[in-house]
């Protein structure tokens, strides 16, 4: 009897979400015993073309992690789409866009010519910039299109599942590539595997106490208490408005949460929902005081949509 | 839940709404919204023939959603709810859009208000779709009301509570109820004497059964709901046993300290043990522990010593008490401006420029001068100007037009001209006597030789400053240097119906200065979460069709807490506001609104941002769960929460996200 | 007969030409009350505004360009009527029809070809400041640029207390710098008379000058410059942090840096310019500067800061003829004289000039002298 | 012309891309590495305050994210002018320690080892981590898992998370080390050493020994004539985390030692149009394109690059290896696989660096935070990555805000000696069009692979193949012949 095919795909993403797969150390031979590797292109052979030539649906379990930031990206989204009967995204990039969804502030010429005219480094009096085609002189040479704007998997084409985090918490991906070995029905359409249900500080140690903030502090020029709530402490921690499944890793270490597992359920815009949190519980009546409070937070679409911003309702102004 | 089947109802309004949007055409495009299976138009639905339309139309086409398009929730949306209800349907099924006052009424093209009423309802079907029965919630109610305030709005609030048979509970700041009225001589235009109408009413309260009269005491905490509050009241020590006091006042004749009196606005004096006036209710002293020595330097003690019943007790201290009651009516009244600070008038700088308050008790036979209208020296003055729209109607200070200082002026001119033969200057911008009887009195004044000057007046000098900067003038007016002419105040003015600006050589000067909203209005506002204008007085819900209430349920309002008021408008505003709290406590049980907030414990972390930002304090932390409580009874449904909560744990009934949600992409998808 | 029907298209020019406040005045008599005219002929504000709101005749008559903008009446108003631009609306109107008094007529034309209101020569701007030595201003060498108002350069009484302000703020180490002929005008008054065609021109040459030479903080000599610097010119991209000099010299009291040596043994009272005080709210650091000066004995008139008496030389009156019974200098010495002083100081070109004016109409030369702060403190220094 | 394309190799940022063109005799001509992918790290960084970089450059790379965080928290104590405390520096070094050992033992094992264990022409299925265990015994692999899982584990301990770590914040670190920590992490790192002189046995006894090997290693396709670039300490010795960055020139002379916040003037980037990857070159050499010898501007990085740039090893016993590394091969080495037996002589001073380290007694000290106290401006953050220099360099405004970054990353470095290395490979095994299948894509791939790019490390722990497809496609962009590994 033939083995279900699984598939897992990076496109834009830093190589992080295949190394928490691998750090399910040992059971990665259970995933191999279960599966047929189809593709994975960081760890066994990549075939554009047997994929291609597969039947629609053939492969059982898509992995993908990475957005989709060039045309080839798409192009292999759409394909495995066609193929796999479950997609999942995995990892932040896939998921909100991530951190590299940033770029979403600048078009594509700037970070263009950011990158290869203005670094001190680099010495480029032709101002040369990399091109889809190029000739050399021994024939011509093709780079994919590096799209103006970054995009989230589920905005190129239908996804099932979604798995979060930057990366994805390996205890996690184990307990859901478990669950899938073992033949347990899966959720429906749409959900979110491999996280909890509530918000990190639902699994925070920290005291917390009513919320009245004063003043926005940064973790450069002060140190937090390591026992109390960090946003009582004036520290922005988008704990609260941050889907629980790390382990409130970075809490924990002691810097405060910066929104990599994405929004809580039933939250639509986490960046969104953490401003208006924020915006209620600022301790003063007075008009000129808020504003100086609130220009205490130096940057926020950096802090409030740090890995969520093509996916935020903010995007639609960028397209 | 059922497949969504849309009616939609656009009300004409009379030409209100078809006279700019065009009717026809929003219902045909409501025809076409999905999930709409009626839509239909009506001159005035909210006549009972439009009622009935959309009742019949529920129970014919099987509606489970009804849109009416019209005009604002807060004038019909319950109209509409109950004629849901009639045919069967759940009101929390129905949904208003409101093409009146956001569109026709402000969309000047008609071609654009057609287009905007149309997405406008295209919003409001969208979120119909979404909107989900709720169950109506009641609770019981206390019958007891709290009566924050012992002037003349408190006292006539606290009596007709009374007798309706409930339980009252006065709270008054001072040892005395009374208020400013209690500082009255005369009343306007009727001229009868404010102790001699106010007085019997202040004995009432005094003696009714039903009234707990607590004076020198101050609300400090209000939790609960309509129906069921509960107030923390703070007892100031008296140092003065009222249960054994006579009100014999051997205490204060014989008491050697003494400090201003603010009954008399400072203008006598008063003892540390006292009362603030004679008729005052309770009519037993507090002492004043500021200006008592004994609390400086432990000695005295005159006041014991002499106390036959022993009621003085040196030892007593400050009480907290909490009570539960089903209303509240604030009447905490008014302050008056600070006339010092319009300095070119002279006020607290010249002799003899007085404020109207400082003039009342000169003018009151109880008063100071025994009533003898006099100048500082205690000659008789033989000319007097009276000065309006001090501090009101004026950008720098106050913008309102303070409403009773027209009347007062008309009254201290009358009373001047009745106990004197002093010359009476009116520097008015526009007389308003608006009142019953009002416009008459003013009549009558014109007939006593009362000059009026219709000019703002600018500035007040005295003899020295005037004869060095207008020594011409001075001269011109034939003031000499006799001691007489050097104690005269130089008026300064246009009569703008002249056109010429006048100098007015008189003997005193009367600011009469406006009422203001008391310097605590802020901690009552915070107390009540009731709202202030931007005038600084308590808003009402709504300035015609609900004056008495305020957006807190249960908070009511009576007299110039509420906005500049004269003896009569408080008194009737103080009935309505008793009117209004009986008509509420004697229901036994009310409903509430079901559109409220709920955490929902399946999401709830803990996280405790919602936790102070409730303005009805609904909100509670249920420490062995790790979550948040919403108090249902206590919730407005103001949604506040809902959108501060970081992981939407909370949701606001009837203005859930996706309603929202879905009524924007609606309002978008034209 | 008369028979009078409101004329609204007048009105309504009125309106566009900036004088929108007109609608919200509700003829009270303010204006009328606290202005300075008052005290020497009937002249009601209130009703040329009742005129205007009418469109009727009448407004445009002579007594429009009475106004000296001391914003009295501005401060009082309880509608908030900006009384001032009301005034300088109207005369817009009247400007461009060409009706505006002879005597601005000349001003305007100097104005045009020299850059200034005197008739003085462009060349000859900075005579004043030939023997003191002054750099000239450049953005990367120089802090301040010290704008010393036309007066100084044509007129002779003014010119010392440029003069002295120049040698005390070299004295106190301020490092500063002056324009001399490039500079025009600062177009304060010009804008008051109503000539907004002059008065742009004005405004566009010295803010190209100064962006183009690179100013970043202004002192001024006049107050009016000061207000023209601070309420006109960032609305044009003229951006720059101004001061007026008795700020900075105050400060630098203050700070132990400059220190007045010799005694001054006059019994001294202070006039708050209007556009110094009302008009920028300063009025502690002139008092401050004479206060500091020993032997200095300082009293106060009866209208001082907020209330304070104008000289009558603002809103253009300067260039225009006021009987000597009617003139505000006059009265303002008269009051000086009834408590005691023996000098008048004041911190305006303007006032210098109407004081000088009125002592001089009263004959009481050698009873009261009129001097700038700047020169109290220049005796006390050299 | 017929041009061969190699697409995708995987990749750095995306997937890397070889073409082969060869002339009408059917030899190579040219051979161009493409890397298709950027993310625009440079760009998006602005705005951001400086403090929240180190938490967001370390996803440049979700292989070598400590490297990127620890470069990038050098720049930002730098931008802030504040030096860390002892314990906070020592356990950051620790921390990268304990990474170096996660990184080498992976790559030695599951890339390296099974080339020469299993030989380079055992079938491609068994040619992986799984084929290697089978071969020397299943408790060696275990073993080699369990290392890796403990210096992945000693990770977690100091920095709370372990792929994209958030510990160090200006002036220090976040939280100090508990004991209970502590203990734990001296247990895990116990035989770290022992392990390290294992692998470098079993290096020995594998391919030492072997003569075809060592004939490989000094095969000419494998040589590659080019300068090379480390970090190295005051004694000149290999440092990862501290020290000053040299360059020794083909010949073995130091061509320059410079302080951090000059690396501009010392190496230099160049564009060309068809990657998305720049080219870094020697400044005093300038770029010269892709040519060997003294004159040219190319320059390695990584682990033979950095034992070439150095005098010496900082421990015992990696100082040991070293010198018998350079006395089997004659200093400077150029041979690009001697790069795997380096790799194993920095196992072993990471090892010795991770144990010396867990039992010094500093790294208790609670103190591991200085509060910045300089107005924040500019600074340049440098470090050895597994894969070649790391340098990092911000500007912010006076309130910390980032205005500009630049970013020269590990594999970047190598970004030409890669295309060299490949076209060696590639011109010295295809001829006159005659192309052997499987052998030369192994060989291929065992040119780039060898200098442990980014997009190779942690693979083939799954049965699998490098992606390999080669494309020899007719002048009008037919293919006529598709050659796959599998």
């Amino acid at each position: 009897m033939s083995k279900p095919k699984l598939a897992i795909y990076w496109a834009a993403s830093c190589g992080g979400c295949d190394v928490s797969i691998l750090d399910i150390h040992e059971h990665i031979l259970d995933v191999d015993k279960a599966f047929d590797l189809a593709l994975w292109p960081v760890a066994a052979d990549f075939k554009y073309k047997d994929v291609e030539a597969m039947q629609d649906g053939e492969i059982l379990l898509t992995l993908f992690n990475g957005a989709i930031r060039n045309s080839e990206n798409e192009h292999i989204a759409k394909l495995l789409r066609k193929k796999s009967k479950v997609l999942v995204a995995f990892g932040s990039c896939a998921h909100l866009g991530g951190v590299i969804g940033m770029a979403n502030l600048s078009k594509r010429d700037e970070i263009l010519d950011t990158v290869y005219n203005k670094s001190v480094s680099t010495h480029n009096p032709e101002r040369i910039i990399p091109q889809t085609l190029s000739r050399v002189k021994e024939g011509e040479l093709t780079l994919p299109k590096f799209y103006n704007y970054l995009r989230s998997l589920d905005q190129v084409t239908d996804v099932d599942y979604y798995i979060p985090g930057c990366p994805p918490n390996p205890e996690q991906v184990l307990a859901v590539v478990q669950h899938i070995i073992a033949g347990k029905p899966l959720p429906p359409k749409g959900s979110v595997l491999g996280a909890g249900d509530k918000s990190q500080c639902d699994e925070c140690k920290r005291k917390k106490n009513v919320k009245k903030i004063r003043e926005f502090r940064r973790i450069a020029t002060a140190i937090p208490d390591p026992e109390i709530c960090l946003l009582e402490q004036g520290f922005i921690c988008m704990g609260p408005a941050t889907r629980s499944g790390c382990g409130v890793a970075c809490v924990n270490a002691g810097v405060p949460c910066r929104g990599c597992y994405g929004p809580p359920p039933n939250v639509l815009d986490q960046g969104a929902k953490m401003l208006s949190a924020i915006a209620s519980v600022i301790d003063s009546d007075n008009p000129d005081e808020i504003n100086q409070i609130i220009s205490q937070v130096e940057d926020p679409v950096g802090t409030f949509y740090r890995f969520s911003l093509p996916t935020s309702l903010l995007r639609r102004s960028n397209i | 839940m059922d497949k969504p089947r849309i009616g939609v109802f656009i009300c004409h309004c009379g030409t209100n709404i078809a006279g700019k949007v065009n009717i026809e055409e929003v219902k045909k495009y409501a025809s076409t919204l999905g999930d709409v299976v009626f839509a239909t138009d009506y001159k005035f639905m909210c006549s009972d023939p439009g009622q009935e339309l959309v009742g019949k139309a529920i129970r014919e086409h099987k509606l489970n959603r009804v849109v009416v398009a019209a005009c604002s929730p807060l004038m019909h949306e319950s109209t509409f709810r109950k004629v849901c209800m009639l045919a069967g349907l759940n009101q929390y099924l129905f949904q208003m859009a409101n093409i009146r006052e956001q569109c026709s009424w402000v969309t000047e093209d008609p071609e654009l208000a057609t287009v905007k009423a149309k997405a406008i309802i295209s919003g409001a079907v969208a979120k119909s779709r979404y909107l989900e029965p709720l169950n109506i919630k009641e609770v019981t109610i206390n019958p007891s009301v709290l009566v924050i305030g012992g002037g003349i709005a408190g006292i006539q609030a606290a009596l007709e509570c009374a007798e309706a048979g409930n339980k009252v509970i006065l709270v008054e700041k001072t040892p005395s109820i009374g208020g400013h009225m209690a500082q009255f001589d005369k009343t306007f235009p009727t001229l009868d004497c404010s102790a001699c109408i106010l007085t019997p009413k202040m004995t009432s309260v005094g003696q009714h059964n039903n009234i707990e009269l607590m004076t020198y005491s101050e609300v400090k905490e209000v939790s609960g709901y309509v129906g069921n509050f509960k107030v923390k009241i703070l007892q100031k020590a008296k140092y003065v046993d009222h249960s054994k006091c006579t009100g014999c006042g051997i205490c204060m004749e014989k008491c050697p300290y003494k400090a201003p009196n603010e009954f008399e606005e400072g203008l006598a004096q008063r003892k540390a043990i006292y009362t603030p006036f004679p008729q005052a209710v309770p009519n037993k002293p507090v002492i004043d522990k500021e200006t008592c020595v004994y609390f400086k330097t432990g000695k005295c003690r005159a006041c014991e010593k002499f106390c036959e019943p022993k009621a003085v007790n040196f030892n007593d201290t400050d009480r907290e008490i909490e009570v539960n009651v089903g209303a509240i009516i604030v009447a905490t009244g008014y302050d008056l401006f600070d006339t010092r600070s319009v300095s070119q008038l002279g006020y607290k700088k010249y002799d003899n420029v007085y404020t109207g308050l400082e003039f009342e008790r000169i003018n009151n036979a109880a008063g100071p001068t025994a009533g003898k209208i006099q100048l500082k020296d205690g000659r008789t003055p033989k000319s007097i100007a009276i000065l309006h729209c001090i501090g009101s109607r004026d950008k720098n200070y106050h913008e309102y037009c303070s409403r009773v200082c027209c009347m007062y002026a008309l009254k201290y001119a009358h009373l001047i001209k009745e106990k004197t033969e002093s010359d009476v200057y009116n520097c008015y911008i526009d007389m308003r006597c608006f009142g019953k009887g009002y416009e008459e009195f003013y009549h009558r004044l014109t007939e006593e030789g009362v000059d009026f000057i219709r000019g703002k007046a600018v500035c007040v000098l005295d003899y020295n400053d005037a004869k060095t900067l207008y020594p011409d003038m001075v001269e011109a007016l034939g003031i000499t240097d006799s001691e007489e002419d050097r104690k005269k105040l130089f008026v300064r003015t246009e009569d703008t119906l002249l056109k010429k600006t006048m100098w007015l050589p008189v003997d005193m000067v009367i600011l009469c200065n406006a009422m203001k909203s008391r310097s605590d209005a802020k901690d009552i506002s915070r107390l009540l979460n009731i709202s202030i204008g931007k005038d600084g007085f308590f808003l009402e819900k709504h300035p015609k069709l609900a004056p008495v209430s305020t957006a807190t349920d249960g908070v009511f309002l009576a007299g110039a807490c509420q906005g500049p008021k004269d003896i009569p408008d408080t008194v009737a505003q103080a009935s309505a506001a008793a009117a209004a709290a009986i008509s509420l406590v004697q229901r036994n049980k009310v409903v509430i609104e079901s559109a409220t907030a709920y955490v929902n414990e399946e999401l709830c972390s803990g996280c405790k941002l919602c936790n102070d930002i409730c303005p009805f304090t609904a909100i509670s932390f249920d420490e062995s769960k790790n979550r948040s409580v919403v108090n249902d009874a206590l919730c407005k449904g103001c949604g506040t929460c809902a959108s501060t909560c970081p992981s939407s744990a909370i949701k606001a009934n009837h203005f859930t996200d996706r309603q929202i949600f879905a009524e924007i992409e609606g309002l978008l998808n034209l | 007969m008369n028979y009078y029907t409101p004329f609204l298209e007048v009105t309504k020019t009125i309106l566009d030409a900036g004088g929108e406040d007109l609608k919200k005045c509700y003829q009270c008599g303010t204006c009328t009350a606290v202005c300075p005219w008052g005290s020497v002929r009937e002249f009601s504000p209130r009703y040329i505004f009742k005129l205007a709101q009418h469109g009727l005749e009448g407004y445009e008559g002579d007594e429009l360009w009475l106004c000296s903008t001391c914003k009295t009446c501005v401060d009082r108003c309880p509608r908030g009527v900006g009384i001032i631009d009301v005034f300088t609306s109207m005369r817009s109107i009247i400007a461009q029809t060409g009706l505006i008094p002879p005597t601005l007529r000349s001003v305007l034309g100097s104005i045009n070809s020299n850059g200034n209101p005197w008739a003085g020569k462009r060349e000859e701007r900075n005579i004043w400041a030939k023997e003191l030595g002054l750099k000239n201003f450049s953005g990367e060498t120089t802090e301040y640029l010290y704008f010393s108002c036309c007066a100084p350069s044509y007129d002779p009484r003014t010119k010392k207390i440029a003069v002295a302000t120049a040698r005390v703020l070299k004295e106190a180490g301020v490092d500063f710098g002056i324009f001399g002929k490039e500079e025009s005008c600062c177009g304060e008054s010009i804008k008051k008379t109503g000539d907004n065609t002059t008065y742009e021109k004005l405004l566009n040459s010295n803010i190209s000058l100064f962006n183009s030479k690179g100013v970043k903080k202004i002192i001024a000599q006049s107050p009016h410059c000061l207000y023209t610097f601070r309420n006109e010119y960032p609305a044009h991209s003229g951006n720059y942090e101004q001061v007026h000099y008795t700020q900075v010299l105050a400060e630098l009291i203050k700070g132990g840096k400059l220190k007045p040596k010799k005694e001054f043994r006059k019994k001294v009272t202070y006039h708050d310019p209007c556009y110094l005080g009302r008009h920028s709210g300063i009025y502690e650091e002139p008092r401050d500067i004479l206060k500091s000066v020993p032997g200095l004995e300082f009293a106060e008139m009866i209208r001082i800061k907020e209330q304070s008496f104008c000289c009558g030389g603002g809103g253009a009156r300067m260039w225009m003829e006021t009987p000597k019974e009617e003139r505000f200098g006059v009265m303002r010495i008269k009051e000086a004289l009834s408590v005691g002083a023996n000098v008048i100081a004041t911190a305006c070109p303007y006032c210098i000039q109407m004081l000088e004016d009125g002592r001089t109409a009263l004959g009481v030369e050698d009873r009261i002298e009129v001097m700038d702060i700047s020169e109290i403190l220049s005796a006390t220094m050299f | 012309m017929k041009k061969i394309t190699i697409d995708p190799i995987t990749r750095l940022e995306g997937h890397g891309k070889i073409e082969i063109f060869l002339n009408d005799e059917g030899d190579v001509e040219n051979c161009y590495f493409q890397i298709p992918e950027l993310r625009g790290f440079e760009k998006f960084c602005i705005g951001r305050p400086v403090e929240e970089l180190p938490r967001t450059v370390c996803k440049i790379c979700g292989v070598c994210p400590v490297d990127h965080h620890l470069a990038s928290a050098k720049a930002v104590d730098a931008v802030y002018n504040v030096d860390p405390p002892p314990a906070a520096k020592k356990l950051r070094e620790l921390y990268k320690a304990a990474h170096t050992v996660h990184s080498h033992v992976a790559h030695f094992y599951a890339l390296a080892a099974p080339d020469f264990v299993l030989g380079p022409d055992a079938p491609a299925a068994e040619r992986n981590v799984l084929g290697l265990v089978k071969k020397v015994g299943l408790e060696i692999g275990g073993q080699v898992l369990a290392v890796r899982k403990a210096a992945q584990r000693i990770q977690t301990l100091i920095g709370g998370a372990c792929t994209h770590t958030v510990f160090c914040v200006p002036g220090g670190i976040s939280k100090p080390l508990s004991k209970e920590e502590h203990s734990e992490i001296l247990k895990l790192s116990a035989n770290f050493v022992e392990f390290a002189r294992f692998s470098l046995k079993l290096f020995e006894d594998v391919v030492l020994k072997n003569k075809a090997y060592v004939d490989l290693i000094l095969s000419d396709p494998y040589q590659l004539r080019i300068h090379n670039l480390g970090l190295v300490d005051g004694n000149n010795k290999v440092n990862f985390y501290d020290g000053r960055p040299r360059i020794v020139d083909v010949n073995g002379k130091e061509i320059a030692k410079y302080e951090p916040r000059d690396y501009y003037k010392h190496i230099g980037e160049h564009v060309e149009p068809y990657s998305y990857l720049k080219y870094p070159y020697l400044m005093a050499k300038g770029w010269k394109g892709f040519v060997e010898g003294e004159d040219s501007g190319v320059y390695r990085a990584a682990p033979l690059a950095r034992l070439n740039a150095a005098d010496g090893m900082a421990t015992p016993l990696a100082q040991a290896e070293y010198e018998k590394f350079f006395s089997t091969l004659k200093k400077p080495v150029n041979s690009t696989l001697a790069f795997h037996w380096a790799r194993l002589v920095e196992l072993m001073y990471a090892c010795e660096l991770t144990v010396k380290l867990a039992n010094d007694p500093e790294i208790l000290n609670p103190d591991v935070r200085r509060l910045p106290t300089e107005k924040p401006s500019e600074g340049v953050g440098i470090i050895e990555a597994s894969r070649g220099l790391l340098t990092h360099h911000y500007k912010t405004d006076e309130k910390g805000i980032v205005t500009a970054v630049n970013l020269i990353v590990g594999t970047t470095n190598n970004n030409a000696a890669i295309t060299m290395s490949i076209k060696k490979a590639a011109t010295g095994l295809i001829k006159k069009g005659k192309v052997v299948s499987d052998g030369i894509l192994n060989m291929v791939e065992m040119a780039f692979r060898a200098y442990d790019p980014c997009f190779s490390c942690a693979t083939h722990s799954l049965p699998g193949k490098m992606p390999l497809i080669v494309n020899i496609r007719g002048s009008n962009g037919e293919i006529f012949q598709t050659l796959k590994r599998d």
